[in-house]
């Protein structure tokens, strides 16, 4: 393996550690963005009527492929997200390497294991204002009524493709955009939040 | 400083709150909760504007958005905004405002010479004239530019900042006067979502400026309680400040919020899908038309009693009303008890007999019953009136004139409801004959319209109907009904007469003579000017609109539409609903481009994509080329270096040392399935069963017209596993046809696609060096020509990062491209950057590359094809496979594809070995001393190429391959090089290098 | 043009004295009658060109120009008014400077005053794609003998000194193509002006009479049936622009046109603060400013197939951003009315003029998002086609084959939009 | 603003998808067997019908599936969203409520 100082992530170049320290107490910022840590992002394709490659897949990851549109499922260290009728995303800490486990269990189910872990940069936004700050650019209903932690939804963000992840219902999400788009997301949403206050906060797992 | 024209208590201002302002350069004082408008009258200042054509001395007409004659520049320097009805504008202390469409001043204004020679200006008169001598009409033309136009465009950057937001609603109220409260409360009681959104800063709609009482006390502390319950339900949005301004398709409606926070955000856009709308957005008082009806000191009837109820202001010392309708008895009857003088009411109708009439005759009012104002004295203020008694018909006055002093008109011609929203949402409005007026018609959308709005006049009625609408609202977004019962507030309804509806008032002398009898304030259109353009057949009411530009200002018309089609349908004999509205359109009143646009601008305006690597670049001096929305460097710039410079220098390394491209760009997609191979077959040019795993192949990917779409190089990676390369610019547009062939043409086929392009950093390196470098990085990477071929790809590792390498080449040269996953592209550029000092490695830009790959002839998709060249005219026939069907193969039998006079990509080399031609130039084939020309073809790339010491071109060229070796000329503006059609690989065309 | 009343400063002054309640009308109102020679559908600026030219060049009057509203009110009534004659390949450059000639001499050719301001048109290019397009293009047309030219970042900063031209701009100006004899034409004008003119010379315009049907017999055409009865005529022609395919579809054709809804807006009225037109196709931002003082913006398409002539916000809010990263003075003025057209798009951004499958009809259609400039070229060549029941030279290459052969005109360059 | 319904993901705003035209409208099995005229036909003749159209969208930015519609032209209004290679829906004996 590389050394691993060697890696940089997708925002990795704005010193968002630093800036989480130096900005300390979260004081009454209504708004906390962050770099979320690195995870292992593996794109499945496959058909989700076929009982065989669902068994494959919960048999690895230890838990089911969401059905349901616009849902995710959580397993033990693992969360798959839906992301059309035969296709997800499946994240997991970078530590648990299931892709080679996914990509020889699925080996003949007409499946397509894909790593994408690099493509993505992850942002947590959370804060009382996360939802405003949203929906300052993006169309989805987001009140709780329509939209609640453990629901994901491949959407625009201020023109730019993202799967919104509501964690939390604090309310907390977490953002994945293209890796080369990371950097204006990120100046769009410190923009967006400035009017309720920004506060950086570290990298938490 | 005394406000001479402020009462001493009343009204909703603040008195403890004083406020400073200029106007005109003149000092005043206002009072917090004020408007410019209430503070100009508060000191007594009526003139505030000139007209647009006639530059006629104007007042405040209105309380309202309505307003025509006051706009206002607001401010000076950054901040200044043209064309603000005075109005609308709140006053703050320390504001400072200016009439537009005057000099040297509103007093004293050059123009005005227009309204004297206004019998030469009729409408439309500019289509008639300035024709001779024909052309000097640019010069004319440049006389009405300088006249036209209102305010002033400020010169600088806007410093304050505006946003948008979406909301999801599942009732959505617009207006907050009595009747969207009262629908407010109903839908906010059931827990629905609501939102409700008025245009004003207070809540309470026409309350406001009415002594109405509800449940018994003053109606204002029913608003104040309503708006107390709103607030006080979570899912209720009180949006003051906020105009509905247009009703889209699908239940969309945009609001636009001004915040006025110059620290924050000035004005907010709200994008809203709505379950269920409820418009109550009231109705707008008509004015009468007649003589001189737009002199300063003629107000609004509502507007006026608005000024003195709300604001605490007496328009005027002494008025007269005139009036075809019972509301404008109020105004006599409040202005009375305001102080002002109300010298009398002077009612078109013979025999006003409702509730209010009988009130002001017990106040001693004077009632004037049939009588008509026919002529107004005072140019810059009204000081006095005529009045005439109408004969039986109506159709004309006779008896003695009476004059009859005053300072202030209160005029008023009934109400029209407020259609505007309804009208965009797809509604068309009804025509109520016996009130000649428009109310809203069946709903198109999920909407209703309520109150004064929907025509209901009656503030119980108004009431009433908001909150059966509200409630309905929310049951029909799917809540349930509120087991409370809705107690509607109590109200004594008064009794009103009929109006009469006398669309021009008749005068002393016919209109068009003499005097002017405005329709259309703002554009200053009178009554004339609609009988004129019916006469010349500009009849149907869209040519009078655009004969007269009626309605056509920044009000739309707002207080004008219908007394102009009303007219019109009179000389046309016709009826009006016969004659038609013009269409309302978007937006309901005027909507700021910096709103419209959002936080969309400055360094936000378009996303910017970078590479992993791209820091990189910025510090080294990369000077950067958009393609798409990703940045690149063009090349690297270094101090006392060209442009050219540079190039030559990127050029020279990746052919004789080692030179390093940031490759990331490229479109990537893995491409999975059993079906792979197939789908490649398909969509390619040329076939790919038999390439074998761990291979590469080159493919042209053509429309299903033909032509050239995309090209790249795509890898087997294993049994049932390929990466396809696209171009930079076209990854997206490639996976979307990619997907779209699947999904819709062949969904039979076992394959799944997803796009890698931003998995992978992926660096290029290039030139006789390369290997060697490459070496010291990978040892599980036996780099050997022979164990790894060009045209081949290796899985291992580099510099102990995981990496694909492929050995193909862009420029040429012996060259590998490294894809790393994104995180370590930078390490893996720093790596081989500082590895390859001593090789003197240097990193290139895209004009290197494009450099390096014109000198072996090989395309640019997007440069040398148009969306108009074929494979064939490329010179690929190689690519194109005999054997199978491909998407574009069919195209390419056509007769057009098939002519011989194709244009073809060619070589060209200038005789002149240092001339660089422009990309883009024209060739022809034969010389004239002056165009037209016969072009045969034109340069589609050009460069200065430092390896072979000379200019190098490509071209598409009329039947270019027969014409090797002829001599072309390529005219520019200030010379015309000659230059000989080659072949286009001008270097290495062999391909040794490649392969070594 | 006996029957006609001069336009000129003395009729004005006239007229003045008699308080204008002398004028004629601009045009009459007739009935329509049993039969014509020829049947133009749509009362837009083409039909009306080609009724015009119909009796001017060819002579043939008994002509009936059906409109199903009121004249000029379709996209004739709704565009963005620029007029240019700029085009890259050499087929569209004839026509369309054919047309801006004619714009040029028709002020007095139809004695109405259309407000033909050659004020220039900037074509801006933001990217070198763009100025390599741009550098092909003005190359083009000036070898066909078409004035055109290639400014520079300073001279175009130099011409629009409002516009951002600074080098770190999300749009950077790059360089520009100006064509000095290019501009603005008051489009009601050109309506009315065509109208009259067409009138003058006994040209029937109909108003309110909706085409309904095709009559045909055996691969003939025969006349039309309309909301106000049948009408035969030996010769028809379609000139509908955003409802082309609508008409064609009567008499069996099928098209290779979509109609789609494309906005434009005006602000409140500013003394001026821009001469020149100023385009931008890469991101959809075309403005103008009117000789009343208005700004003048068009905008891109939507992109779905409509019949509705109004539009999205997002179209609008993109175009907006736009404008403001071009002209950031523009921020804090305000847009006054929002309205939309239906334009009839070909796939290679070229109009359809010439015959069809079914004799004695004819097609003119497939402008979309810029036919306004060729409303006299456009009526010429189609009078001409009408008349001789063959295409002049200067529509040949735009007949209908083009799609079967592939022999397309592709200009669609940088933009989807081509005003 | 156009409010689609992908068949999948739900209702969703206008600028999340694209527009594919007129559908079903199928790739001829033998291009090589057609005439030039009815090749041309496949490739640009389209309906483009004023009034109930049938015609192709993708969720762009949501799971990228293509799908059909069922949209009329002049009211925009929406009757059916339905998967690529279903049939579509019999044609609505009432004509679209929202003439305007
Ligand atoms: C917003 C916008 C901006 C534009 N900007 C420009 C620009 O800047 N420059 C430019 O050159 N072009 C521009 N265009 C394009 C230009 O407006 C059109 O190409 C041109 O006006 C078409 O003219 P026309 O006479 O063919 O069509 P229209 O003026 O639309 O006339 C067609 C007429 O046919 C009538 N009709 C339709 N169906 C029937 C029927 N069944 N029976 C009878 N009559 C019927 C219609 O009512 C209509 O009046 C723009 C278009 C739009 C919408
Ligand atoms: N007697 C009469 O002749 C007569 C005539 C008209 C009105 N009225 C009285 O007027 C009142 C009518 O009540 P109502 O609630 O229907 O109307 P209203 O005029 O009281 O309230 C309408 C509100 O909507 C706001 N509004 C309008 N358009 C808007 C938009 N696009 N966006 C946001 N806000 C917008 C206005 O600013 C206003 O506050 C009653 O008191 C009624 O008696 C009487
Ligand atoms: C060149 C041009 C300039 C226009 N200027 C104005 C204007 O100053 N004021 C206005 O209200 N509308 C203006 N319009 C828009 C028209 O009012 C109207 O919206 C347009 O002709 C479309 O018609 P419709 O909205 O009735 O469908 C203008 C339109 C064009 C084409
Ligand atoms: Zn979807």
């Amino acid at each position: 393996m590389a050394d691993p100082f060697q890696w940089q992530s997708p925002l990795a170049h704005l010193g968002l550690a630093a800036r989480s320290n130096r900005e300390g107490d979260p004081g009454d910022a209504g708004v906390h963005l962050s770099e979320r840590p690195a995870r292992t992002q593996v794109n499945l394709r496959g058909d989700s009527a076929d009982d065989a490659f669902n068994e494959a897949v919960t048999m690895v990851l230890g838990v089911g492929l969401p059905a349901r549109p616009n849902t995710t499922a959580a397993g033990e260290g693992v969360t798959v997200l839906w992301l059309g009728p035969d296709e997800w995303l499946v994240v997991a800490a970078p530590d648990v390497d299931r892709l080679a486990a996914l990509e020889t269990a699925l080996a003949g189910h007409g499946a397509a294991v894909t790593e994408v872990s690099e493509s993505r940069a992850v942002i947590g936004l959370t804060g009382a204002n996360a939802r405003e700050v949203l929906m300052k650019g993006c169309a989805l209903d987001l009140h709780p009524r329509a939209f609640r932690a453990g629901r994901c939804a491949q959407t625009l963000l201020a023109r730019a493709g993202v799967i919104l992840h509501q964690t939390g219902n604090e309310p907390a999400y977490d953002i994945y955009v293209a890796r080369s788009f990371a950097d204006y997301l990120w100046t769009w949403l410190e923009d967006a939040a400035g009017e309720y206050g920004v506060r950086v906060t570290g990298a938490d797992t | 400083m005394a406000q001479s024209h402020r009462l001493s208590d009343g009204g909703r201002i603040d008195r403890e709150q004083p406020l400073g302002f200029t106007f005109n350069g003149k000092s005043y004082q206002g009072y917090a909760g004020d408007t410019l408008a209430s503070a100009l009258l508060a000191n007594g200042v009526m003139l505030v504007g000139r007209s647009f054509k006639y530059h006629r001395p104007r007042g405040i007409l209105s309380a309202g958005v309505e307003e025509t004659n006051a706009p206002v520049q607001l401010e000076t320097g950054p901040r200044t905004e043209p064309n603000l009805p005075a109005t609308e504008i709140e006053l703050y202390d320390g504001l400072s405002a200016a009439s537009v469409n005057c000099w040297p001043s509103v007093e004293i204004d050059a123009m005005e010479v227009n309204d004297l020679l206004s019998r030469l200006m009729p409408a439309a008169f500019y289509y008639k004239t300035f024709m001779w001598p024909a052309r000097f009409w640019m010069s004319y033309e440049k006389a009405i530019r300088q006249a036209a136009g209102l305010g002033t465009t400020p010169v600088h950057r806007d410093p304050d900042r505006y946003d948008k937001m979406h909301l999801h609603c599942d009732v959505l109220v617009a207006g907050g006067g009595p009747a969207g409260l009262a629908a407010a409360l109903a839908a906010g009681r059931t827990g629905a979502r609501v939102v409700i959104a008025e245009q004003q800063a207070e809540f309470g709609g026409a309350l406001l400026g009415e002594r109405d009482e509800i449940d018994g006390a003053p109606a204002i502390e029913w608003v104040a309680a309503a708006l107390a319950e709103l607030a006080a339900m979570p899912e209720v949005r009180l949006l003051p400040r906020t105009t509905v301004f247009g009703y889209y398709d699908h239940n969309f409606v945009a609001l636009l919020e001004h915040r006025g926070d110059t620290v924050g955000t000035r004005k907010r856009l709200w994008k809203v899908r709505v379950k269920q709308t409820v418009l109550a957005t009231g109705a707008i008082e008509r004015p009468l038309v007649f003589a001189d009806n737009d002199r300063p000191g003629i107000m609004l009837a509502g507007a006026a009693r608005t000024y003195a109820n709300r604001f605490a202001v007496t328009p005027g010392r002494r008025a007269v009303i005139f009036t075809n309708n019972d509301d404008a008895y109020r105004t006599a009857l409040d202005l009375k008890a305001a102080g002002v003088e109300v010298a009398c009411v002077v009612d078109l109708r013979g025999d006003p007999d409702g509730d209010l009439p009988d009130r002001a005759d017990a106040q001693g009012i004077e009632v004037l019953g049939g009588w008509a104002v026919t002529a107004v004295h005072g140019r810059k203020r009204v000081n006095a009136v005529e009045v005439m008694a109408l004969d039986a018909s109506g159709e004309a006055v006779d008896g003695e004139p009476r004059r009859i002093d005053c300072d202030l008109v209160c005029v008023s011609g009934g109400w029209n409801p407020t259609l505007h929203l309804f009208s965009q949402s797809g509604g068309r409005a009804r025509f109520d004959a016996a009130r000649s007026l428009f109310v809203p018609g069946d709903s198109m959308q999920a909407e209703c319209s309520v109150g004064a709005a929907n025509g209901t006049f009656g503030l119980a009625s108004c009431l009433t109907e908001g909150h059966e609408a509200g409630a309905a609202a929310a049951a029909g977004a799917g809540r349930r009904r509120s087991q409370k019962r809705i107690s509607v507030p109590r109200v004594a309804e008064t009794v009103e007469g009929a109006w009469r509806n006398l669309w021009v008032v008749p005068g002393k002398h016919p209109v068009g003579r003499r005097a002017k009898h405005f329709v259309d304030l703002h554009n200053d259109v009178t009554a004339a000017d609609i009988q004129l353009s019916a006469r010349e057949g500009y009849e149907s009411v869209e040519h009078t609109k655009r004969y007269t530009t009626l309605g056509m200002g920044p009000d739309q018309g707002k207080t004008s539409n219908i007394a102009g089609l009303a007219i019109l349908a009179r000389e046309r004999g016709a009826d009006i609903p016969d004659v038609g509205t013009t269409t309302f359109r978007p937006p309901y009143t005027p909507v700021t481009f910096g709103a419209l646009a959002g936080r969309d601008i400055g360094p936000l305006a378009d996303p910017v994509r970078r590479t992993p690597m791209h820091h990189w670049h910025e510090r080294a001096g990369a000077v950067f080329e958009d393609v798409g929305q990703w940045k690149r460097p063009r090349y690297y710039h270094r101090p006392s270096e060209t442009m050219g410079d540079a190039v030559d220098r990127e050029c020279l390394a990746a052919r004789n040392s080692v030179a390093i491209l940031d490759a990331s760009t490229l479109g990537k997609i893995d491409i999975q399935g059993p079906d792979a191979a197939e789908l490649l077959n398909r969509v390619y040019t040329n076939a790919w069963d038999a390439l074998a795993v761990d291979r590469c192949r080159y493919g042209l990917m053509l429309g299903e017209d033909g032509m050239v779409m995309d090209d790249g190089v795509t890898a087997r990676l294993g049994e049932n596993r390929y990466l396809m390369t696209t171009t930079t610019g076209n990854a997206a547009r490639v996976m979307g046809w990619l997907e779209e062939w699947l999904q819709t043409e062949w969904p039979e086929l076992k394959v799944h696609l997803t796009s890698v392009t931003e998995q992978w950093a992926t660096v290029t390196l290039s030139g006789p060096h390369a290997r060697r470098l490459l070496g010291a990085f990978t040892t599980d990477i036996d780099l050997d020509a022979k164990a790894f071929p060009f045209m081949s790809l290796r899985q291992g590792t580099v510099a102990g990062i995981p990496a694909r390498v492929f050995r193909i080449s862009f420029t040429g040269e012996s060259s590998f491209e490294i894809n790393v996953p994104a995180g370590y592209g930078l390490a893996l550029w720093t790596a081989l950057m500082g590895a390859g000092e001593k090789y003197g490695i240097t990193p290139y830009g895209t004009e290197a590359m494009h450099v390096l790959r014109a000198e072996k002839g090989f395309i640019i998709v997007g440069q040398e094809t148009d969306g108009t060249v074929t494979p064939v005219d490329l010179g690929m026939d190689w690519v194109l496979s005999k054997k199978k069907d491909f998407i574009g193969k069919r195209s390419l039998d056509r007769a057009d594809c098939q002519r011989l006079d194709r244009k073809q990509l060619v070589g060209l080399l200038t005789e002149d070995p240092n001339s660089v031609l422009p990309e883009g130039a024209q060739i022809v084939s034969e010389l004239r001393d002056k165009p037209p020309m016969p072009m045969i073809g034109h340069v589609t790339s050009s460069y200065f190429s430092a390896n072979l010491g000379r200019s190098i071109a490509l071209a598409l060229v009329k039947d270019g391959r027969a014409r090797q070796g002829q001599t072309v000329h390529v005219p520019l503006d200030d010379r015309t090089p000659r230059a000989v059609i080659a072949d286009p690989a001008f270097y290495d065309p062999e391909g040794d290098r490649l392969h070594g | 043009m006996k029957g006609m009343t001069r336009y000129s400063i003395f009729s004005l002054v006239r007229n003045a004295i008699g308080y204008h309640e002398g004028w004629p009308r601009a045009w009459r109102s007739p009935e329509p009658r049993e039969t014509y020679d020829v049947i133009v559908i749509g009362g837009g600026g083409h039909g009306l060109a080609t009724a015009y030219y119909l009796a001017k060049e060819h002579g043939i009057t008994n002509v009936a120009v059906l409109e199903k509203s009121w004249l000029g009110g379709g996209n004739t009534g709704r565009n963005t008014t620029i007029v240019r004659s700029n085009y890259l390949w050499d087929e569209s450059a004839a026509l369309y400077e054919k047309s801006l000639q004619l714009f040029e001499g028709m002020t007095p050719d139809i004695n109405f005053n259309i407000m033909l301001s050659q004020r220039g048109v900037i074509n801006l290019a933001h990217n070198l794609h763009d100025l390599r397009e741009l550098t092909r293009r003005v190359g083009a047309i000036r070898l066909n003998g078409i004035d055109s030219e290639v400014l520079n970042t300073q001279q175009v900063k130099a011409m629009v000194p409002i516009l951002n031209c600074q080098p770190d701009a999300r749009y950077p100006v790059l360089g520009a193509s100006l064509q000095r004899r290019a501009g603005v034409a008051r489009h009601d004008a050109i309506a009315w002006g065509l109208a009259r003119a067409a009138d003058a010379r006994g040209v029937d315009i109909i108003q309110n009479c909706e085409v309904t049907g095709i009559l045909r017999d055996g691969g003939r055409v025969t006349g039309v049936e309309t909301t106000r009865g049948t009408i035969r005529a030996p010769k028809v022609g379609i000139v509908v622009a955003g409802h082309t395919s609508v008409l064609a579809a009567m008499a069996g054709i099928r098209l290779p046109i979509q109609s789609h809804p494309l906005q434009a807006m005006v602000s409140e009225p500013v003394k001026p603060v821009i001469d020149t037109v100023v385009m931008s196709g890469a991101v959809h931002v075309y403005v103008s400013q009117s000789d009343r003082g208005e700004l003048l913006l068009g905008a891109g398409i939507d992109g779905f197939n409509s019949y509705a002539p109004r539009g999205s916000l997002p179209v609008i809010e993109q175009q907006m951003a736009a404008c403001l990263e071009l002209f950031p003075i523009f921020s804090r003025l305000r847009v006054m009315r929002t309205w939309g057209g239906i334009v009839d798009v070909c796939p290679d951004a070229s109009p359809i003029i010439g015959k069809t499958p079914v004799e004695g009809l004819y097609i003119n259609g497939g402008w979309g998002t810029g036919g306004f400039k060729a409303t006299p070229g456009s009526g010429w060549v189609f009078a001409h086609t009408m008349a001789q029941d063959r295409p002049h030279p200067l529509n040949e290459p735009f007949a209908l084959e083009r799609f079967t052969t592939g022999a397309l005109i592709d200009e669609h360059g940088a933009a989807a939009v081509a005003h | 603003m156009l409010l689609i319904s992908c068949p999948w993901c739900g209702a969703r705003d206008e600028t999340e998808f694209s527009c594919g035209g007129e559908a079903h409208i199928a790739r001829p099995a033998d291009p090589n067997a057609l005439s030039d005229a009815e090749w041309a036909d496949y490739l640009f003749m389209r309906k483009n019908t004023r009034g109930p159209y049938l015609e192709r969208w993708v969720h762009t930015a949501g799971c990228r599936r293509w799908f059909n519609v069922a949209r009329d032209t002049v009211t925009n209004e929406i009757t059916a969203v339905y998967k690529m290679g279903a049939k579509p829906p019999r044609a609505r004996a009432k004509a679209s409520r929202r003439k305007r």
